[in-house]
């Protein structure tokens, strides 16, 4: 009989104790803010989404190594020696055009560690939340600052150049050929001293 | 003539709003009486094991945040303790004390999340917002200090990614200021509230034995009355330097290691952790947190395996290298995969609205689950 | 009263009636429901120290209007495996049960739809509607959840109408009336009169009754909050365990009718217990309007008083909804027989005895 | 407390051939190859032995040794033939405070390990999962089937080496 008493006041008195304490949460002022019209305030460590300044970069490919889904996506061309690509800002002379770098952001798990290999720190992280998109694809973000004509433009430079290369190699192991045919004609005429020379040259 | 009752199979999940995630529970029911629970997982399975064989070791860290993910602080830990075992690193003083406070906050954050979802469970809906209100403000130091709020990839072999903010201290203060109100707050509202008492007194008792015999860990096992803590009986990092205690289930509301003592255990627990981030704050030392970073990590060939203490138990890093610089195997002791073996046994007997209670107290995470 | 009033006016009977039988609906009903629906999810809002809505108007005042015009829109499905017939008849009796209370409830002197005698005992059986409609409505569904909701349901609204009955019982038994109206007339002229504190026995037996009294009060008002499926009662829409109970299949217009319904009966709930209680629409302190001598303005004193009063006891149930955890269903059936229904024969025996003094 | 040498040599005694070795030249830390045959009785003396008291099984887990020899067939489908699939036991004393890690190795094309479901109730689902992942069948298991993967995934298993992702499963396409 005791315990049914005090189970009854128990469960009396714990409720009260309850209420007292949602009331007391009335006059309290909430906590919340009202998102859209009010935007939370971000600290400047945030990590969301990922800005690369091109004309920092030198297409090392740190970045891509290093991303655990491998979304970030880079092709580069060797530049002619003629071309003049600028400098860094800490001043390295950049010797690689890169004519794709593209982040899939669908695929990027936001974990930072691709900005800390980056040697010219040209990839680092904004503190841009809103960037949703109604398509998928729309998500993979193209960071290249040259036209897209350019970029063939450079590739097929490139190409030439190694064209270039490629026929004067061949010349000159053609001629190479050629010369090492004509010393063959003329040696037995006089064997020793003629091979130093050609050697030589 | 005996009336014939046969017996219905009702299925909660995958889509149930009190199972905590995607798991599907196949309750043969007899009337509202319980026969048997067969649990049914595998919904959320990302085979992080697969993934870790194809990464390098600093790039396994991100996967590890995602398997708990209200306690990823933690996972990091553990993965980075089991390394630094493997590479014998040694790790300067105030990496030790940072991972300790971030370990230690973390684990105050799981437990507002397993508290105010029990409360949710059994129908009181004001503590869960107030929970949450308070993890909304660790989730504000860990955001300054590393800039995510939930995924971290923090801890790192050998150090950490980013040193504390300057005012995190100052920060870390006011919070355990304000929050040791809210928890006595929050024991009047929920925990000693006569409904609530009646709904988880007495439910869900798992016994000593069977607790041990399926390795049942952490607040579970400590509710049954065992005080078994890894950050006492199998040390790391620098917890041997904070006086604290282990909290252990004494069943003053009903037998021993009912819903209501795991429940309260992590009540209390949360109290012990409030106790090493103080002591934690006051000794830290200056240091570069950076330093014993190895640039390449080429482990030699061999394994090892180590556990940490979760907030939801023990949670185990089994890792094999072949001396290349990809692991050859990353096996993970879930400490909630072991729950939920032991959760069948807690079920037998009780009523269908028990085993939204019994699964709330026993506190499982379904990302470490199906991994 | 009211019907006389405009039986002279319009001189037809059965226009008469007609109005006073709509009048509560449009004027008070629909409103108060508008009203409630909002008023819950701020009180909810600011107990739980956030907002609310805050974007339909100012503060969120148009939010209910959203709502319905939202289930309005909203298409009206039938599931088709279920009982048809049975199906839609469901919310029409729910709301049907819960409206009709309004018939009896005297509003102020001057308003009150039919001025029977049996007004307590009608309003209990009326309600007895509300609990054919959700077993209808639990088993038409044709949905293992919705079923085991609506059986709980039914059980439960059942074994709570036992203890509202006796106290019923022992409030008619000390005022000798069943009609509401008389019982409102009978508490009137400052608040010691009223049942609460007493009603109208003097010298010692009012001192005794003042214990009995309260606890009576207490124990119709869990009663009746378990009636309307409120708080700590409200598992046959349990979210957590039966996925919101009977009406998991409705949706559109018909969910909207067990919304308004469940308002509708909260209301009328709170009103009997403060008619029985705290003295119906009569004012505490006397009314403005004797003493400036206004007579008409009486009325709609007493009108505001009452409202005043019902409000307060809605606010009260919003408020234990947000504060209490749920009970499970055999606890709540071992709470009504074994505590509810012991102390109220126990309250029944002591009052009988005083009121034999 | 008893290290890992003691235990070593008093099993030794006891079960004579069915211990093969003590593993102590790896790293971190030894451990115990055994047959795969007998593990239960093992396991079942460990538990019960008043000196050693492993009362609970922390971790049990497959592992693809991945030693046997590579095949290339004609489309480029590497598949090892040969090697062995091995499954690590980590147990624990919480009474002794000790802790032991068993290796059982088994042959890769008809991997067999008799289960310990019977000694410690916890090692039922990480069997399991050794099953779902590896193909390792436990004998007399109470109640073997997948546990992560789908029930009627037959495409082979996943933490196999030498495993292919199908195109289709029940007309969906795999490869995101």
């Amino acid at each position: 009989m005791r315990d049914y008493i005090y189970n009854f006041w128990q469960g009396l008195y714990t409720i009260l104790v309850g209420m007292k304490v949602t009331l007391r949460h009335v006059f309290i002022p909430a906590v919340t803010i009202q998102y859209p019209s009010v935007k939370p305030q971000m600290p400047e460590r945030e990590r969301n989404r990922l800005y690369v300044n091109m004309d920092d970069c030198i297409g090392c490919d740190q970045c891509a190594r290093a991303c655990p889904v491998n979304c970030i996506e880079i092709e580069t061309v060797k530049s002619i020696p003629g071309e003049d690509l600028g400098t860094t800002s800490n001043g390295k002379k950049k010797a690689l055009w890169v004519t794709t770098f593209n982040i899939d952001f669908a695929k990027c798990c936001y974990c930072q560690l691709c900005v800390f290999p980056c040697p010219t720190e040209c990839i680092y992280m904004t503190d841009v939340y809103e960037f949703s998109e109604f398509q998928r694809e729309s998500l993979l973000y193209d960071f290249v600052t040259l036209l897209p004509e350019e970029r063939i433009q450079k590739k097929k430079n490139y190409e030439e150049l190694q064209a270039k290369k490629e026929a004067e190699k061949i010349a000159a192991a053609k001629k190479a050929a050629e010369e090492k045919a004509a010393a063959q004609a003329n040696k037995p005429a006089e064997p020793k001293p003629d091979n130093k020379e050609e050697n030589k040259q | 003539m005996a009336l014939k009752t046969e017996e219905m199979v009702l299925n909660m999940g995958p889509q149930h709003p009190s199972t905590h995630g995607v798991l599907r529970l196949e309750l043969q029911l007899d009337g509202e009486i319980i026969k048997d629970v067969v649990p049914h997982i595998g919904y959320l399975h990302r085979c992080f094991e697969k993934h870790c064989e194809a990464m390098t070791y600093p790039q396994v860290i991100p996967y590890t945040d995602r398997m708990d993910y209200l306690a990823s602080m933690y996972n990091e830990f553990g993965y980075a303790v089991a390394m630094e075992r493997l590479l014998k690193i040694e790790v300067p003083e105030r990496v030790e004390y940072i991972r300790v406070i971030m370990g230690e906050l973390q684990r105050i954050a799981s437990h507002l999340v397993a508290i105010g979802t029990y409360g949710a469970d059994i129908g009181a809906f004001t503590p869960f917002l107030f929970c949450f209100r308070d993890r909304e403000r660790i989730l504000h130091l860990f955001e300054i200090t590393c800039g995510a709020r939930l995924l971290y990839n923090y801890i790192w072999i050998g150090g950490l990614s980013h040193d504390l903010h300057p005012d995190f201290i100052r920060l870390t203060k006011e919070f355990i200021k304000d929050f040791r109100p809210n928890v006595i707050e929050l024991n009047e509202l929920l925990s000693y509230n006569r409904i609530f008492i009646e709904r988880t007194a007495n439910v869900g008792v798992l016994p000593l034995e069977t607790a041990i015999n399926y390795g049942v860990s952490g607040p579970n096992l400590r509710a049954s009355g065992m005080k078994w803590d890894l950050r006492k009986d199998d040390p790391y990092s620098v917890y041997h330097k904070f006086d604290y205690d282990i909290p252990v289930g004494k069943g003053d509301k009903g037998k021993v290691g009912d819903c209501w003592d795991r429940y309260y255990v992590r009540v209390l627990e949360m109290e012990e952790s409030l106790k090493i981030i103080e002591q934690a704050i006051e000794q830290i030392p200056e240091g570069d947190i950076a330093s014993a970073i190895p640039k390449r990590i080429k482990p030699p060939e061999g394994q090892i395996y180590t556990r940490v203490e979760n907030p939801r138990g023990e949670l185990g890093y089994f890792i094999i290298s072949d001396g290349s610089l990809n692991p050859a195997r990353v096996k993970v002791r879930a400490p909630s995969f072991v729950t939920m073996q032991v959760f069948p046994e807690l079920c037998k007997g009780f009523m269908v609205a028990d085993v939204v209670a019994i699964l709330g107290s026993v506190d499982i995470v379904l990302g470490e689950i199906d991994r | 009263m009211m019907y006389d009033w405009l039986y002279n006016l319009t001189g037809s009977e059965l226009l008469a009636m007609f109005i006073v039988s709509l009048l509560p609906l449009f004027v008070f009903i629909l409103p108060f429901a508008l009203l409630a629906v909002l008023a819950e999810r701020k009180v909810s809002a600011h107990m739980q120290d956030r907002l609310g809505p805050m974007r339909t108007g100012y503060h969120g005042i148009l939010q209910t209007v959203a709502d319905i015009i939202k289930l309005l829109q909203k298409e009206d499905l039938v599931p088709t495996a279920t009982d048809k017939m049975l199906f839609n008849l469901a919310p029409l009796l729910t709301f049907v049960g819960s409206y009709a209370a309004f018939a009896v409830i005297p509003f102020s002197g001057f308003f009150i739809g039919t001025k029977i005698d049996l007004g307590i005992i009608f309003i209990v059986g009326i309600t007895g509607l509300v609990v054919a409609g959700i077993l209808m409505a639990g088993w038409a569904s044709n949905n293992k959840y919705s079923l085991l909701g609506a059986m709980r349901s039914a059980a439960q609204i059942i074994s709570y109408e036992i203890p509202t009955l006796l106290i019923i019982l022992t409030i008619v038994m000390m005022t000798g009336t069943l009609s509401l109206y008389d019982l409102s007339e009978m508490q009137t002229a400052y608040f010691w009169n009223w049942l609460i504190l007493g009603g109208p026995a003097i010298g010692i037996q009012k001192i005794l009754l003042i214990p009995l009294m309260m606890m009576g009060c207490l124990i119709i008002y869990t009663s009746t909050l378990a009636e309307v499926n409120r708080t700590p009662f409200d598992i046959p829409e349990a979210e957590s365990e039966l996925v919101s109970g009977y009406h998991t299949e409705y949706s559109g217009m018909k969910f909207a009718m067990f919304f308004l319904a469940e308002y509708a009966n909260m209301f009328a709930v709170s009103a009997i217990v403060a008619i029985m209680f705290f003295g119906g629409y009569q004012s505490p302190f006397g009314y403005l309007g004797n003493t400036l001598g206004w007579n008409w303005l009486v009325p709609i004193e007493q009108f505001s008083w009452f409202t005043a009063k019902g409000v307060f006891f809605v606010l009260v149930q919003m408020w234990l909804r947000w504060t209490l955890p749920r009970f499970r269903v055999d606890q709540l059936m071992a709470f009504c027989w074994k505590y509810l229904i012991p102390f109220s024969f126990v309250i029944l025996l002591l009052v009988g005895l005083i009121s034999l003094m | 407390m008893k290290t890992a040498e003691e235990i070593f040599n008093q099993l030794k005694e006891k079960f004579g051939s069915s211990i093969i070795e003590l593993k102590l030249d790896k790293p971190v830390e030894p451990y115990l190859i055994v047959n795969p045959l007998e593990v239960d009785k093992i396991c079942l003396f460990l538990k019960d032995e008043n000196e050693l008291l492993f009362d609970s099984i922390m971790n049990l887990s497959g592992v693809d040794d991945a030693n046997g020899a590579k095949e290339k067939d004609d489309k480029g489908l590497e598949t090892i033939k040969g090697g062995t699939l091995s499954v690590f036991y980590h147990i624990e004393s919480t009474k002794l405070k000790h802790k032991l890690t068993l290796k059982v190795s088994t042959d890769r094309e008809k991997p067999e390990v008799v289960t310990v479901t019977e000694v410690w109730k916890g090692a039922d689902w990480h069997e399991r999962e050794a099953y779902d992942m590896y193909g390792i069948i436990f004998l007399n298991h109470p109640d073997l089937r997948r546990i992560l993967m789908p029930y009627d995934w037959e495409f082979g298993y996943p933490l196999r080496k030498d495993y292919k992702n199908p195109e289709f499963y029940q007309g969906m396409k795999v490869p995101y």
